[in-house]
């Protein structure tokens, strides 16, 4: 196993690590924070795989696609939080409402 | 490797070592004024040694420039937040250690 | 020289991992802080140690982005996070 | 094994290792405010991956947003949860409502097992050597206008992305400011350090932007990171108590806001016109081109980073928050 291949499967384990979080947290600013994970993992998979070109240098196209992706997460990150934000001001909590379970 | 290689290298390992007190420091430190030592002094010599050593080493004067800019800006963020943390752990009432 | 940076940078990152005892530890939020700003410092000095032996000097402004921009979480957190009990003056 | 080899594979074992620890830490510790450290420390790790992954673009956008502007997000919007839930964050979760859910954590996590095993399968069944597009990224380079193939990608091949991203940046504002103005919170005055602190470093981070902008024509650089870096000083700003003028808020904050993909759909239109193609760039031309775009798009990307920071729409007037 190489060094991309090594990192493309911490991408891996981070994707699901957050996906994980995202399940099992009631916690709005922890399912961001899980949001946030995931997004990183995806990413690093998508460099590693780009660096599977041997002595020449990686592949520009996934890296500009990265640089797009990190912006928008934070700005949806932003938004989010504002979201959060005003749902705890409307209800006290910062959960999503839940029906259906005692 | 050359007198140049040597000396830098001495000034690398003399740096890292004063990191490696650095995190001694955070860790073994009684309390948040005591631990700011680490972040001010500790980390900030080692960094400046680990600067000085591979500037040796830089190709132009514009790289050990810049490692000199780099190094200038972490002592003066170092020295702000240890300032606003100390302050700011002084009002909140924030006990300091006494033996 | 090349071993002794890659050397120095992996001793600088088991470094990191031990200062995250005290984001773990606490107690104060201020410890968790400090510690987190410390290691924006040992970043920098990995990166220009990355620099060096991957003979990249671009990495150099990576490291220069993280020096000028490592006091702004410390100053959210010491601004925002921490809050400020008794003083009252919006300057507006 | 070599020396050297055995050192890179101890220094990526420590740093993957590190980011799977931190990201399961970050999720799994009671206190929230632990988390968002440890999140933030997640960044800088992020970082030094992309160095070691041969990306120092995407290192420097992780940089200059992990260490300008997620953590004060966090930061920002966890102070902001506390005033309403009354501290409660602080105090680590209740073990009580813990041990009822625990039961609901098997399913997910048995799932989300298989799912990982399957991922990594694919994974390791790819290729170990795939060119992607590079060879013809560069083979185009020359007619591109830019010297870094980063670049050359979000402005010129791919310039349709960029353009749909400063959209995406809008719209995020836009959901922010349409969930209401901001809060007044009353703040301590600076004092003389932080004062210091942001005049020496504001400066300084306007013209490291624009140096960004500047050598990301045929170096690790460009509009992204530019505009990331002055959100950061704008947040700067911004924690240092300084707020825009009331003036400054009405049209000529908007107008600042909408210039950088107004600019864009502009030029899109015109090549549009006269080339028959949407952003395609006459080769003579588009060195120049990408720059005016580059530098009105990282005008309004720090603008709107800055702004999201706010978190909500500024008032006009007096008592602006």
């Amino acid at each position: 196993m190489s060094a991309p291949f090594f990192y493309a499967l911490v991408g891996i384990g981070l994707f699901s690590l957050g996906l994980y979080g995202l399940i099992v947290h009631a916690h709005l600013l922890r399912k961001i924070l899980a949001l946030n994970i995931m997004g990183s993992g995806i990413f690093l998979v998508l460099v590693a795989l780009a660096k599977r070109t041997g002595e020449a240098p990686p592949d520009a196209v996934p890296h500009a696609m990265v640089i797009t992706g990190v912006v928008v997460a934070v700005s949806a990150t932003a938004l989010a939080l504002t979201l959060m934000l005003k749902l705890t001001a409307e209800t006290g909590r910062a959960e999503l409402p839940e029906k259906g379970r005692e | 490797m050359t007198l140049i290689d040597y000396l830098s290298a001495a000034l690398l390992i003399a740096g890292a070592i004063f990191f490696l007190a650095g995190t001694l420091g955070l860790l073994r430190f009684p309390d948040v004024y005591t631990r700011l030592h680490a972040l001010t002094k500790a980390d900030n010599v080692g960094l400046g040694l680990i600067m000085a050593g591979l500037s040796f080493q830089a190709e132009s004067w514009a790289v050990a420039g810049k490692l000199l800019l780099i190094w200038l800006l972490v002592l003066l963020a170092g020295a702000s937040v240890a300032h606003l943390v100390a302050r700011g752990a002084l009002k909140r009432g924030i006990r300091i250690w006494k033996r | 020289m090349q071993t002794l940076y890659l050397a120095l940078a992996v001793f600088l990152l088991l470094n990191l991992g031990a200062g995250m005892w005290r984001v773990l530890r606490g107690p104060t939020a201020a410890d968790r802080m400090l510690a987190a700003q410390l290691f924006g410092t040992t970043a920098v000095a990995v990166l220009v140690l990355l620099a060096l032996a991957m003979e990249n000097t671009a990495l150099l402004d990576v490291a220069l982005l993280f020096s000028l921009l490592a006091a702004v979480t410390a100053v959210a957190f010491v601004r925002r996070a921490w809050p400020e009990q008794e003083v009252d003056n919006d300057s507006d | 094994m070599e020396a050297l080899t055995l050192l890179e594979w101890g220094f990526d074992g420590l740093l993957g290792l590190g980011l799977l620890w931190l990201a399961w830490r970050a999720l799994t510790c009671p206190e929230l405010f632990k988390a968002i450290v440890l999140f933030i420390a997640f960044g800088l790790l992020m970082a030094l991956a992309w160095v070691r992954l041969d990306a120092p673009d995407v290192a420097l956008a992780e940089a200059a947003i992990g260490a300008g502007l997620t953590g004060a997000l966090l930061l920002a919007a966890f102070a902001k949860l506390s005033l309403v839930t009354g501290h409660e964050e602080l105090k680590p979760a209740r073990s009580e409502k813990n041990r009822i859910r625990f039961q609901h954590y098997w399913m997910p996590a048995t799932t989300l097992l298989l799912v990982t095993a399957g991922l990594f399968y694919v994974i390791l069944s790819l290729p170990p050597y795939a060119a992607g597009l590079s060879v013809e990224v560069a083979s185009n380079l020359d007619t591109s206008g830019v010297s870094n193939p980063v670049t050359a990608v979000l402005l010129n091949f791919r310039g349709y992305d960029t353009l749909l991203e400063m959209v995406v940046l809008l719209l995020a504002l836009l959901g922010v400011w349409s969930l209401g103005d901001t809060t007044i919170h009353r703040e301590a005055a600076p004092g003389l350090v932080l004062d210091t602190l942001a005049r020496v470093l504001v400066p300084l981070l306007i013209l490291v932007a624009a140096y960004l902008l500047w050598v990301g024509a045929h170096a690790p650089g460009g509009a992204f990171q530019a505009g990331a870096v002055l959100g950061a000083a704008g947040v700067l700003l911004l924690l240092s108590s300084w707020r825009p003028h009331a003036d400054l808020i009405a049209w000529p904050l908007r107008l600042m806001l909408v210039l950088g993909p107004a600019i864009f759909v502009i030029m899109a239109v015109l090549l549009y016109l006269t080339k028959g193609q949407l952003l395609e760039f006459p080769p003579a031309q588009a060195g120049i081109l990408i720059l005016i775009l580059e530098a009105v798009a990282t005008v309004s990307i720090g603008i709107t980073l800055a702004a999201l920071f706010l978190g909500g729409r500024p008032r006009r007037g007096k008592g602006q928050a």
